[in-house]
């Protein structure tokens, strides 16, 4: 099975590890990411407004390669996946702003929502499957891991569809998969602080908080995310307890600790 | 003697339920309205034939009127709902064909609203005597 | 030119004979001219390879025929059905007037027809003979020698908006879709577009060249009923011929919509209407409503589907 | 003439499209806020200010630039209003006005740490700047 | 041809001040046909009827046409005067020169001339009518009600009552429905048991009434008067006349742990068991999905000990086949599942429970003996937090919960607050509310006192989030009077789920022909004039599968449910209404249209031979009107291609000769 892979730029830089560990697993559960030529900045978020055209151009672009290529596509990162979700759904129900869309292209090959658009997770539930991951685990992960989804992986619901947005169990199956223990905690759907860690530390710090100590209480040892930026926010704010991108912790069970660069 | 000029003619068909005693209820309140409208009583909108329109065009009426249970208070739960979808793509064919719309009108009168029968019938034959005599729609052997 | 060819349509016709499953056809037969094909039930083989035509002239849509062909044995019946026929064949099925079990259908991909009058206004009239050859076709007339037309041109108007595809067959011959890209309402809208007198002086002058001779009608295949309304003495509609304008109108209004919401749009109304009238152009304005108010619905596409007039919604809209 | 308010209330209907109308006043948005002990203004009454058209408060508040966009408020929402959007709506009626950007790039070197990722930047710009 | 007389009513001055009668006879004996015409002060009175009478056996008249006022008010009158003379009284027509003529117009040339048209209207169809005879339909003179709660069990009780065998079945072992799973009732506090059962025992010692318990309908046909109804009796494995209900055999089962769905889950039962005390019947049964000797054939410990030898281990289904002249639904509601509300923590926490729940955790009978404990640890909680209107209200797009108000969860929640603060008065409770709804008969004067005097904090806002942490439930909601955020840490939660019809309403309903709203309630006749009746004549509607309701709206719509059953019932035969559709079969295509636009399923189709002209036979596919089903609206006649429906009464050639006449 062959996807078109959209990395995202953090994941070229800060979080490098989580691509590199996607990589690595892809390779081991036997399929092929193929990145995007030229990728440009998914934008972080998702702009509601409805005049705002330009800020999902760039997502249009990667969900049209995808559609050349005649594959799917697949994310890592959450954030990076909820805006070409939420941009691919729009141009797939909202005519008006998909007219406008490709009247800005222009190239001939209209996209209206023609690409199936999956996070890496989602892969390995509904494509390989976590009986063929669990397989392939090497060295079985033996500890109380705490799955922090955040908001972008879920969120809004109807458009994301990855799980139920009140209780996913993604994660935990992963976690579970690999031989580790999930710990489940209220707040793992509640939001980090996001961006506003930019403009208002302190307002990010006392969300972060809310979020590793409710992990912590729970029993987790660890705390795996999906998104670069919860990962930041947590650690940065004080998390002393580690916190993981989910493809380390795959790493972890499928290649092993000596490996892991 | 004089040579009157033609009042309007306009036929009503009203459904028992509702509109029929709707236009009872006018009278009960002896709400005045032209003697240009003559009712005829069917048990449902639905029971209305396009044909029976036609047949009254073709009789010389300037005007057809149909009235009938609001949407959803159908003594017969639907009949007027399917009154409506045959009688918006009759008009709209009568109108495509040349036929002035105005001389076609659908109206919901419930059993409490002799106040929009009267109404509606003053609206109506105003609408329909701005027209003038039906010529579109007539069959001339009927004139005689 | 047909993108299928004859001896395809006899191969797969012969084919349901040898092996018993079906003991007759029902196909094009070559009639008095060459553009005059006519419907007729091949008992044969024999009688296929000698009779049965398939050209630019089968224009004839055999769904309606099944009704009685059906009737008459228990064994099945096979049957030509071009892309829009089937349409109707479908809507016939929904309205339970023969049995699926008793047809084999051969769906037949489908170029287009060509009109004869579109021809005759080239060639005029006279016409011998007319013979099809890569993509054009040679008329011979009696007075002009031989004109030739590119078989484009001579399209009927019904083929050149056709987006149909084969919607139900047992065997099917070629991809079965046609795609053309003209707009159907184009001419209802224009109509639209008038002011109300010059509509009443279209129709006027259109439907006063009605004989009613009935040939809308007993083509139709909607036009199905047991006893037709306008032959009923108990319909109080019943009458011969037209007297007067008013029942030109009252024929045609009432005859649109008996069939609206099953009317398939096959076109076969204005072809043989002696007259030329463009009797689809009524068809066409209920199908345009029904679309525009109901939501998009092309009868006969899905077995089972309930006709626009036979349905609500609670929020419909007013008259 | 449609006075100035009621202009910028029909842009952010227009721009959120939301319709504010759907609330039933339940305050399930403000409970579920994550954001809510630092605003002002908190979402239902976003929702319930547009509704009234009473927005220079809102234009004027810094409540603006405390909202996650974390979306928990739209999907709890029992009447699908949607109140995050409203909130982005009002929040790019101020910015996009001259010289209103939250964050400008003289603010960056004083935030910045050798961690932050890029994304936590590019989305700040987007939610704060024209 | 016919011969008409023409009866023109003064009204006293009331037509004949504004039409001069005298014309209209003189105009209206002129018409063909017509063989007298007068006119008289009261036509309705005694001595005007009395002419009619005369006049229909002296002139020998056909039909007759009375010009007076709205049909509506003496149709009837002048129908029965008619037969009286021995006309058939669809024979008549009214003009209605009072309320559509003289009552609205003040001219008195042109009433006239108005009501001259309109006699000559009523004239032409007439001359075109039919006699008509009304069909009668015999009644089977058993009723079934379908469902065994408090809905059910009322009508069943209040139709018995009046003297007819009625038939309750009830999917359940027991009857009782969800009132019995109540504790106390609001606003009087009445124990639920204390009022129900007896009506169950009540219901089960009527020798009017069979019970079939663990049954469902499996198959429904006929139609008004004369249902034919096939029942599943589900193998219970125990035989019903053995069974003394002592109970052993639940006792000594060595399977222990099955959830009691009668505790909602928060205890267990045996694989052999009675669902609770009070069951009626009181007889066992036997869960297959849990007994080891059905399973793998090993045990068989409940027989070896059962001193009746009720136990069969190879009972099987049984089908029962009946006739009834009534069907009652009375499926009642259930709460919807709350899966996808886990903001509320549901299926995380135990200690996150729904109302009905509480009810249980409440209840001397229930898992803890009435004693509040929370599931989770069985510890005593100081902190609930009720939350209203979980599913209810919601929109249709936001695809979780229902979008109308559950109506009883108001009530409830005050009932549980107050109970709560009652029995425990250490205990602090919150109920956050959107609205508090309580019309009904003393409701607002009981929530009043649950906020006033039981020191119940009622917070207007919504819970948005509950974490469950360390046994303790972090509640995040808002106050929106005190506009805050609150955190309470709470130790039990109750969610009023919102109500939805059983599941099992659905695939009735088909059966039963009944129409059923998009929230899959069954929708009544009218809404307000015909509220326990579905328009589907002979189905009656009872209780909350109708829509929520509260106990005293159910049993008062039991017991209307149960008099429009009887007084069906009551009759010997049917008197159907004569001007009903029917099909020329000849010129019928078969083609389904006017089935499917016919809202009482009165039409079928039959494979007929016909002899063809040619001596032919052919079969054809045509149409069949039921005349006890149809009711007349005529949507079938239109819809027909070839007309072959038609309408007695309202023929199409009628309606032609009323418009020929309005308009000649």
């Amino acid at each position: 099975m062959k996807f078109i892979y959209y990395p995202g730029c953090t994941l070229k830089n800060k979080a490098k590890n989580f691509d590199i560990d996607a990589r690595n697993c892809a390779k081991i559960l036997g399929f092929e990411l193929i990145e995007v030529d030229d990728f440009q900045c998914c934008g972080g978020v998702f702009t509601t407004s409805a005049d705002e055209i330009a800020t999902k151009l760039s997502a249009v672009r990667a969900l049209k390669a995808a559609k050349k290529a005649g594959l799917p596509l697949v994310t890592v990162c959450s954030a990076c996946h909820n805006v070409i979700k939420q941009t691919d759904h729009a141009m797939k129900n909202d005519p008006v702003f998909a007219d406008r869309v490709n009247g800005y292209i222009n190239d001939g090959d209209d996209y209206h929502g023609e690409t199936k658009v999956y996070h890496y997770l989602e892969v390995l539930r509904d494509i390989t499957g976590f009986d063929k991951v669990k397989e392939k685990v090497k060295y079985p992960l033996d500890m109380n891991v705490g799955a922090y989804y955040g908001c972008l992986m879920l969120r809004p619901g109807a458009v994301m569809e990855t799980d139920d947005p009140e209780n996913p169990q993604i994660m935990e199956q992963l976690i579970k998969t690999l031989g580790g223990r999930p710990v489940d905690y209220g707040m793992k759907n509640e939001c980090c602080g996001g961006y506003v860690t930019v403009t208002d530390p302190g307002f990010a710090q006392k969300r972060s908080k809310a979020v590793y100590e409710s992990a912590k209480k729970a029993g987790a040892e660890i705390i795996v995310t999906a998104c670069p930026l919860c990962r930041y926010n947590l650690t940065k704010n004080g998390a002393d307890i580690p916190v993981l991108y989910f493809t380390q912790l795959m790493a972890k069970a499928l290649i092993g600790e000596k490996n892991e660069r | 003697m004089q040579i009157e000029e033609k009042k309007p003619l306009i036929a009503a068909f009203c459904c028992n339920w509702c509109s029929y005693a709707g236009a009872d209820l006018a009278g009960n309140n002896r709400l005045n309205y032209p003697d240009n409208v003559k009712i005829i009583r069917v048990p449902c909108s639905c029971r209305v034939d396009p044909t029976f329109i036609l047949r009254a065009f073709q009789r010389g009426a300037d005007g057809v009127l149909i009235c009938g249970c609001h949407p959803g208070d159908c003594h017969y739960t639907t009949g007027n709902y399917y009154t409506r979808r045959r009688m918006t793509l009759l008009f709209s064919m009568l109108e495509y064909l040349g036929i002035e719309k105005e001389r076609t009108r659908v109206e919901w009168v419930s059993a409490a609203e002799g106040a929009k029968f009267a109404q509606t019938v003053n609206e109506f034959t105003a609408a329909v005597s701005a027209l003038g005599e039906n010529r579109r729609l007539e069959d001339l052997r009927c004139k005689e | 030119m047909q993108r299928i060819n004859r001896s395809e349509l006899i191969k797969a016709a012969a084919k349901l004979i040898e092996s018993g499953e079906a003991d007759r056809v029902l196909g094009w037969k070559k009639g008095e001219f060459d553009y005059d094909v006519t419907p007729y039930v091949f008992n044969s083989i024999d009688e296929i390879e000698k009779d049965f035509v398939w050209g630019d002239f089968c224009g004839a849509n055999f769904s309606k025929y099944l009704i009685k062909e059906t009737a008459k044995s228990d064994k099945k019946v096979a049957v030509f059905l071009k892309p829009c026929d089937t349409y109707s064949f479908n809507q016939l099925l929904i309205e339970h007037r023969f049995e699926r079990e008793k047809v084999c259908v051969i769906g037949v991909s489908c170029s287009g027809m060509a009109d004869i009058r579109k021809i005759k206004d080239t060639a005029g009239e006279g016409i011998a003979k007319i013979e099809e050859q890569d993509g054009y076709l040679n008329v011979f007339t009696l007075y002009d020698g031989i004109v030739k037309i590119d078989s484009k041109d001579a399209l009927a108007e019904r083929c050149l908006c056709c987006t149909k595809r084969c919607v139900v067959y047992d065997e099917l011959l070629g991809d079965g879709e046609n795609k053309a890209d003209n707009d159907r309402f184009a001419k209802v809208e224009e109509l639209e577009e008038l002011t109300e007198e010059q509509r009443y002086a279209f129709w006027k002058s259109e439907l006063s060249k009605c004989i009613r001779c009935n040939a809308c009608r007993d083509v139709c295949p909607a036009c199905t009923c047991e006893k037709c309304v306008f032959d009923d003495p108990r319909s109080v509609l019943e009458n011969k011929a037209a007297a007067n304008e008013f029942e030109e109108k009252l024929y045609h209004i009432i005859r649109a919509f008996h069939v609206a919401g099953r009317c398939t749009d096959c076109g076969e109304c204005s072809r043989v209407c002696p007259q030329n009238i463009p009797l689809h152009l009524l068809n066409r304005k209920f199908i345009k409503d029904i679309n525009a108010f109901y939501g998009q619905y092309q009868a006969g596409e899905k077995a089972g589907q309930r006709a626009p007039l036979v349905d609500y919604t609670t929020e419909d809209r007013e008259p | 003439m449609k006075d100035k308010n009621e202009l910028i209330k029909e842009q952010i209907l227009y721009q959120s499209g939301v319709n504010v109308r759907k609330c039933m006043r339940c305050g399930k948005c403000s409970g579920t806020c994550p954001g809510y002990d630092e605003m002002e203004y908190h979402p239902h009454q976003f929702v319930y200010l547009v509704e009234t058209g009473d927005i220079e408060p809102l234009l004027k508040s810094e409540s603006l630039y405390k909202c996650l966009s974390c979306f928990a408020c739209v999907d709890r929402c029992p009447r699908g209003v949607e109140p995050a959007k409203i909130i982005e709506a009002v929040r790019l009626t101020v910015i996009r006005q001259q010289g209103k950007n939250k964050l400008t790039p003289d603010d960056i070197p004083a935030v910045i740490d050798d961690d932050i990722p890029q994304q936590a930047l590019v989305s700040a710009y987007r939610k704060f700047t024209r | 041809m016919q011969r008409i007389g023409v009866f023109i009513c003064h009204c006293g001055s009331n037509i004949a001040a504004t039409v001069d009668t005298s014309a209209v006879v003189n105009a209206l004996s002129a018409e063909p046909g017509v063989v007298c015409a007068v006119d008289y002060p009261y036509m309705c009175s005694a001595s005007g009827q009395d002419m009619i009478k005369e006049a229909i056996k002296e002139k020998e008249l056909t039909g007759i046409v009375i010009c007076s006022c709205s049909p509506r008010m003496h149709e009837a009158t002048f129908r029965k005067a008619a037969a009286a003379a021995g006309l058939n009284p669809y024979m008549v027509e009214i003009a209605n020169i009072r309320e559509q003529c003289s009552w609205v117009h003040k001219d008195k040339q042109t009433a006239t001339e108005k009501a001259i048209v309109l006699g000559r209207a009523a004239i032409a169809k007439v001359s075109l009518n039919t006699p008509l005879q009304p069909g009668e339909i015999p009644v089977t003179k058993r009723a079934l009600v379908i469902g065994g709660g408090i809905a059910g069990i009322q009508t069943a009780l209040d139709i018995a009552d009046a003297g007819f065998e009625v038939d309750i079945v009830e999917k359940k072992p027991t009857i009782g429905g969800k009132m019995a799973q109540l504790d106390k009732t609001f606003p009087t506090l009445d124990c639920a048991a204390c009022i129900l059962t007896p009506k169950m025992v009540e219901a089960s010692q009527n020798e009017k009434i069979r019970i079939y318990s663990y049954s469902k309908v499996e198959e429904v046909s006929g139609f008004v008067g004369n249902f034919t109804v096939k029942i599943r009796k589900k193998a219970r494995f125990v035989d019903e006349n053995k069974c003394t209900g002592c109970g052993l055999c639940t006792e000594k089962c060595p399977v222990k742990n099955v959830p009691n769905e009668f505790n909602l889950g928060m205890d267990s039962r045996h694989a052999v068991y009675i669902p609770f005390a009070q069951a009626v019947p009181k007889v066992a049964v036997i869960d297959a999905d849990y007994c080891r000797m059905l399973k793998d054939g090993k045990c068989g410990l409940c027989s070896k000990i059962c001193g009746a030898g009720a136990i069969k281990y190879d009972q099987e289904d049984e089908i029962i086949e009946n006739k009834y002249g009534a069907i009652v639904a009375a499926t009642g509601c259930e709460p919807i599942d709350l899966d996808k509300f886990d903001e509320f923590a549901y299926s995380k926490s135990k200690d996150v429970i729904t109302s009905l729940q509480f009810e249980r955790l409440m209840n001397a009978a229930g898992p803890t003996g009435g004693v509040l404990l929370r599931p989770s640890d069985n510890k005593h909680p100081k902190t609930i937090v009720f939350v209203q209107c979980v599913g209810s209200r919601c929109e249709a797009h936001a695809k979780k919960g229902k979008e109308y108000c559950s109506k009883i969860c108001c009530m409830y929640t005050a009932k549980h607050a107050m109970l709560t603060r009652e029995k425990y008065p250490d205990t602090d409770v919150y109920v956050f509310y959107i609205d508090v709804r309580t019309p009904g008969k003393n409701f607002d004067e009981f929530y009043r006192r649950v906020a006033e005097e039981y020191g119940v904090h009622y917070i207007k806002g919504m819970v948005g989030k509950i974490c469950a942490e360390n046994g303790t439930l972090k509640v995040q909601a808002s106050d929106l009077l005190a506009d805050k955020q609150l955190h309470i840490d709470a130790d039990l939660v109750v969610l009023a789920a919102a109500i939805e019809p059983d599941r099992s309403t659905r695939p009735l309903a088909t059966m039963l022909t009944a129409s059923m709203d998009t929230n899959d309630f069954f929708t009544e006749a009218h809404p307000k004039l015909r509220p326990v009746e579905s328009p589907t004549a002979g189905i009656f509607l009872s209780g909350c599968c109708q829509g929520p309701k509260d106990i005293p709206e159910t049993v008062a719509q039991a017991g209307a449910a149960a008099s429009k059953v009887i007084g069906l019932l009551c009759k010997d035969r049917l008197t159907a209404n004569p001007c009903v559709a029917h099909c020329d079969e000849m010129s019928c295509n078969g083609c389904s249209t006017c089935e499917n636009v016919c809202p009482y399923h009165a039409v079928t189709y039959i494979e007929k031979e016909f002899r063809m002209p040619d001596r032919t036979t052919k079969i054809r596919r045509v149409a069949q009107v039921n005349p006890a089903v149809c009711q007349g609206c005529g949507a079938c006649t239109v819809a027909c291609p070839s007309k072959a429906m038609d309408l007695y009464g309202f023929s199409g050639k009628q309606i032609y000769a009323e418009v020929d006449a309005i308009c000649r």
